[in-house]
């Protein structure tokens, strides 16, 4: 991905374009919570989102894959413009199904499935939408669950695990798809720092095979050890925006400095 | 109403349904209706006050029905599940039959009962209307609220234990509201059906609407005429009652996805 | 007669005919609301997904079919329909057709049903949490599968109380079907108590036999409500 | 096609366990059609149903019990009367003296919805009852009246005549008397209905209750079932 | 407090004590969960309880507020011994209330009641329980949502409030009961690092009141700060505990140094 705005370094840009945000806009209601954000990821790119709590992050992760109806701007996933309609809603219902496919998402309140145990849950889009055998799909499900620490927890349904047990389902659900690409919503938030550590590694063994993430974290540690790129919301605009060593080495806003400073 | 009528196809629907009733009005025989329309208003009257009290009367009855099959200990849940089974496994018809005929001609067999001063209202049919009524509409709602309650989420009341709610309270404030705002459309159907469920009382002498339709269809054997009127009546007050259940339900605003 | 000649299988006992009449009731109960369910489903859909027109038009269907009884609807559609084609054939030139009382019957009970699930089931979809569907389309499940495989299964469990009133109602509206000469469960009680005189017996049977449909479908929809209900914990369980 | 109501209106139509028809009506509706040369079947349709299968062309005639009065012959066409019960007031025992407005002063009287009946009572009592009940079947109204709900109940002598035989009604109740004639309501009689304007089949309907009268059919069959004549005069 | 099993300081003890846990067991069917855990705090401390995910934190949590049923143990509020039945269960339901309107829980997963905006949420138990008069408590939740930076979203419904909104408005729900004691299970989950300074400040006010908090936290730093103990759990049992300073600088147990290891 290239920093548009503050493209400082010029990079080799043969790598092709995974995801590209265009002015994005979203209003809910009179309240307008996204004032035209742009970004490009490009293929093996990790692009961190971080922000103060309210300024848009989840909400711009959510438009990507039309969640939320944007009320304006121009979203591309593997090259492919999404088709709108006028009121920003996608006009293909299919293509928006097939590019979702393609995009694994981990949600801020995870969302389990209630009626289904872990296995089931992580084994649902694989075998009921992608068609995978099932066999197959149990086997890879098994060796996530198992990667995240959760292989005896597989027949238990999701009221009955602790926070960051359902955080380690849901992430291990997103992967269980093997997406092109992944958006995750603050993975790590319930996670003790020897997970968040396995979690960086998860991120980066994904990054080194190709694939695209876009997360957003609160973790400032975690961003900068796992991001290409790292952007800085504030109020629905980007504020700054750049790669890791330099935004939080060297912050140019007032505010991102603000910000950054009771991290320190 | 500006703001309802603005878009299209409501102007549309408007127009279509006034069509409607002109073509009623004009095509039908409505000879009957001056020498029966005072029947007709106090048939209505009774349908609507019928209606009105036995719903708020069984709701009454079958919060605490559900409560106690979905929380409660085991000897009120069993009663509780007993009750509700048997009325929703009988007909209304029977109910209403066992009430008046069995109940109620029970009284006239002790003569102090037959001297009391309560004698005559024992002997009016009425009373026998609103508890069959009422027992029937309790019965049903109390297997609904039972759903309700069972399916707040329990970090919902956890919330409100963990702060020290006492029992009482955090039924009134937390898990009723909440269980109720989830069955709002199926409690606006049930009143509806409700309402429909009025006429079994004819059987009892109470007289309603229905009961005056049918008179008029056998006294002039006028097929379609009375029951369009009756169709009306009863849309009228349907439409209150769905629009009255439709406020509750906006009061709070859901996420839907 | 005894009570229990006067409940004999074989005529003149009229125990055969109440368990014929309990055949075509169920019969037709079954056939109403499986007509219900799905117009309802698809109703329910409509009126959360559906646009200002679809919405606006099942608010009339859902207002409208329900406050109408069912005995105007019947005679309608059995003989204000069926006359007003036939009328048109003969102008044609062509034979007069008569449609099935237990197929009319069935399409009317059907229709209403399909009201009243519509709202069941549109207050069961709007209490499943809105992340759980969310989650199933972010991951590009078609709508049809996700209706499938999970708000439907989720929304059960709000749903199953309403839903089973609906089928007792159903069994015992089947009455309605003797306006068309079908002979249902009601109808045969009434005849065998009229005719005979003994009231009490047969209303005592249908009675129990209704129960006993009640029995049979309480611990079915009990059985699906606990299904619906897995992985959901206790609502009371946890200190009080 | 002949229209009956499956709910069974013992002594004059019902169906048995079995499912055949029988009752005075049914033998002088086949006597009717026989004498007359005529094929016909028996329909049954639902009481509600009923008008509705007439005049959409379901069925040809109903001949169940029908009372004819002057609103109904607005609607529909009736043949000559072919029965014709004198009406009664049954009351508790020593409640009512006679079968008059005075007799009835203050007391609650029972009747069945929609029949002549009812139309008497509320022209001749509504005056100086106390109220006039309407139930949706005579037995129902009969209840109440052993139950000291109601003091009286108006309806036609055979009718009263088999509740006044039976136990409780024998207990609680006698029989007051007939009540004064009243050609207007009272006087008409059972019809066979016919739909507007088939005059073919109610002239051929009439011409059948003339035939089995005069030549004694109608006498053996009422004989079967009642002991006295119901034809009324 | 007093580090029973590790105590290494000899503390000045003349503060009363507010939350003491004595031999605190849970099993959910035949997995044990907590493995007999005893602490103290008295009152103004503030505990840090950290540990790995599943250990049984918020468990541990729960139980001192009698949300989960104690399989074993004895529970001591303000000098108070909480009466327990055979089975664990509290004896008296007047008692259990009486002392849960003194505790603020503030829970993983929020709990905010949905169909209350976010100050009828507020104000619900000080009006309804507490009796406080209702212009008295909602000045109050106006402040707490004010400090919390949530006064313009006092209307909303949880349903429509972003993650760290939800968490920040059942903190304020929580103080505006003005507890004597706090229970925080990961408090700042959701919170940017802005956030999670201002919560840090509301929570050494409160110490300095004289209030106790027990916390349950993944972000060691946060805990460091604010703890005056910091407890380490392992598969139900307190692995080691003690001064924060003492923990994280000098940690003994091999785990607990593993566990702090992807820390540093
Ligand atoms: N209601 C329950 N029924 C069965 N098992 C449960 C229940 N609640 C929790 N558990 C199990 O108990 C263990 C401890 O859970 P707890 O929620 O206390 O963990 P935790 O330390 O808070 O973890 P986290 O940091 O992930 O929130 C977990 O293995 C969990 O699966
Ligand atoms: N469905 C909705 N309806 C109305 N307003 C909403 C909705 N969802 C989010 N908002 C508002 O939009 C703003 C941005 O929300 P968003 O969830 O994107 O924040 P965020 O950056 O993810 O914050 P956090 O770090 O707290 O999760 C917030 O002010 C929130 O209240
Ligand atoms: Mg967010
Ligand atoms: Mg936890």
């Amino acid at each position: 991905m290239t920093g548009t705005t503050n493209g400082v370094q010029a990079q080799p840009a043969e790598r092709p374009e995974a995801i590209a945000v265009r002015d994005l806009r979203k209003s809910f209601g009179s309240h307008e919570v996204l004032k035209g954000v742009s970004m490009r990821a490009c293929e093996g790119d990790v692009v961190a989102i971080i922000g103060g709590s309210g300024s848009g992050k989840s909400t711009m992760l959510r438009c990507i894959n039309f969640l939320e109806t944007p009320s304006g701007g121009e979203i591309t996933i593997g090259g492919e413009r999404v088709e709108m309609r006028p009121d920003g809603s996608p006009a293909s219902r299919r293509q928006i199904e097939r590019l979702r496919q393609s995009l694994g998402m981990v949600f801020q309140s995870f969302n389990l499935w209630t009626h289904k145990t872990v296995l089931e849950n992580l084994i649902e889009v694989p075998v009921h939408v992608l068609k995978v055998p099932r066999a197959e799909a149990e086997a890879r499900a098994r060796k996530l669950l198992d990667r995240v620490g959760l292989a005896e927890k597989e027949g238990a349904y999701p009221a009955f695990l602790s926070g960051g047990q359902q955080q380690r389902a849901a992430i291990a659900r997103a992967l269980c798809m093997e997406p092109r690409a992944m958006l995750f919503d603050e993975p790590t938030s319930a996670l003790d720092p020897e997970l968040v550590g396995e979690v960086l590694a998860v991120i980066r063994a994904l990054a080194d095979e190709g694939r695209t993430m876009i997360l957003v974290t609160h973790e400032m540690k975690f961003a900068r050890e796992v991001a290409s790129h790292v952007i800085y919301l504030f109020n629905g605009q980007i504020e700054e925006e750049g790669p890791p060593e330099r935004l939080f080495g060297a912050p140019r806003s007032e505010r991102l400095k603000q910000f950054l400073k009771s991290v320190a | 109403m500006i703001a309802f009528l603005r878009p299209r196809h409501r102007q549309v629907l408007l127009v279509a349904g006034a069509a409607l009733v002109a073509w009623c009005i004009h095509a039908l025989d409505w000879s009957w209706l001056p020498a029966y329309w005072p029947l007709f208003l106090r048939g209505i009257w009774a349908t609507v006050w019928l209606t009105a009290l036995t719903t708020v009367l069984g709701l009454v009855l079958a919060i605490p029905l559900g409560f106690a099959q979905a929380a409660g200990p085991w000897f009120l849940a069993w009663p509780a599940l007993a009750f509700c089974t048997i009325i929703r496994g009988t007909p209304l018809l029977l109910q209403i039959w066992l009430i008046y005929y069995g109940l109620g001609s029970l009284f006239p067999q002790f003569p102090w009962i037959r001297q009391s001063d309560l004698w005559p209202i024992l002997r009016q049919a009425w009373p026998y209307a609103v508890l069959a009524l009422t027992l029937s509409y309790a019965g049903y709602e109390g297997e609904v609220m039972r759903g309700a309650f069972k399916s707040v989420p329990r970090g919902q009341l956890e919330a409100a234990r963990a702060m020290g709610m006492p029992r009482l309270t955090l039924f009134r404030r937390i898990w009723l509201p909440q269980a109720l705002r989830k069955v709002l459309p199926t409690l606006s159907g049930e009143t509806v059906l409700q309402m429909k469920a009025t006429p079994l009382v004819a059987t009892i002498t109470v007289v309603e609407t229905y009961a005056v339709a049918s008179r008029v269809r056998q006294d002039t054997f006028i097929v379609y005429e009375p029951l369009l009127l009756l169709a009306v009546v009863y849309l009228a007050i349907a439409a209150v009652i769905v629009l009255v259940f439709r406020h509750f339900e906006r009061m709070v605003p859901t996420r839907t996805a | 007669m005894s009570t229990l000649e006067l409940l004999a299988l074989q005529p003149p006992g009229w125990g055969g005919n109440l368990l014929r009449g309990l055949a075509n009731s169920i019969q037709i109960a079954v056939g109403a609301y499986g007509l219900g369910l799905a117009i309802g489903t698809a109703g329910a859909y409509g009126k959360i997904y559906g646009g200002p027109v679809l919405r606006d038009l099942l608010e009339v269907y859902t207002t409208v079919v329900r406050a109408v009884p069912e005995l105007i609807l019947i005679l309608i559609l059995y003989f204000g329909l069926t006359d007003l084609v036939n009328q048109i054939l003969v102008e044609m030139g062509r034979d007069r057709i008569q449609i099935s009382g237990v197929i009319a019957g069935i399409a009317v009970l059907g229709v209403v049903q399909g009201a009243y699930s519509t709202e069941v089931l549109r207050g069961a979809i709007l209490a499943v949490p809105h992340g759980q569907i969310e989650a199933a389309r972010a991951m590009g499940m078609p709508a049809g599968m996700l209706a499938r495989r999970i708000t439907l299964p989720l929304m059960l469990g709000n749903a199953i109380p309403g839903l089973a009133n609906l089928w007792l109602i159903a069994t015992k509206d089947t009455a309605l079907l003797a306006v068309v000469g079908f002979s249902e469960l009601t109808l045969e009680t009434r005849q065998a108590a009229g005719t005979t005189k003994a009231y009490f017996t047969f209303f005592m049977a249908a009675g129990a036999i209704y129960l006993a449909i009640t029995l049979l479908s309480q611990w079915g929809f009990a059985r699906a409500e606990r299904w619906a209900r897995r992985g959901e914990p206790a609502v009371a369980a946890g200190a009080r | 096609k002949v229209g009956m109501a499956p709910e069974p209106y013992p002594p004059f139509a019902s169906m048995d366990a079995s499912g055949k028809w029988v009752g005075w009506e049914i033998e002088i509706v086949d006597a009717i059609f026989k004498s007359q040369g005529m094929e016909y079947t028996i329909v049954p349709v639902a009481w509600d149903g009923i008008i509705p299968a007439l005049t959409s062309g379901q069925i040809d005639t109903i001949m169940n019990s029908m009372s004819i009065t002057d609103e109904r012959l607005r609607t529909i066409d009736f043949s000559d009367k072919y029965y014709n019960t004198p009406t009664v007031i049954v009351a508790a025992k020593g409640a009512v003296a006679s079968p008059d407005a005075e007799g009835l002063a203050g007391k609650i009287i029972g009747v069945q919805v929609s029949t002549v009946h009812q139309n008497y009572a509320e022209k001749y009592f509504a005056g100086s009852a106390a109220e006039i009940k309407t139930y949706q079947t005579q037995d129902e109204a009969n209840q109440d009246l052993v139950a000291g709900r109601i003091d009286a109940v108006q309806a036609d002598s055979i009718a009263l005549d088999a509740f006044l035989a039976t136990e409780a009604g024998a207990a609680c109740c006698e029989l007051v008397g007939a009540v004064k004639d009243d050609p207007e309501i009272l006087g008409r009689g059972v019809g066979a209905g016919v739909r507007k304007g088939d005059d073919a089949l109610r002239e051929a309907i009439n011409a059948g209750i003339k035939a089995i009268r005069a030549d004694g059919t109608y006498d053996a069959i009422t004989a079967k079932y009642f002991a006295s004549s119901i034809y009324g005069d």
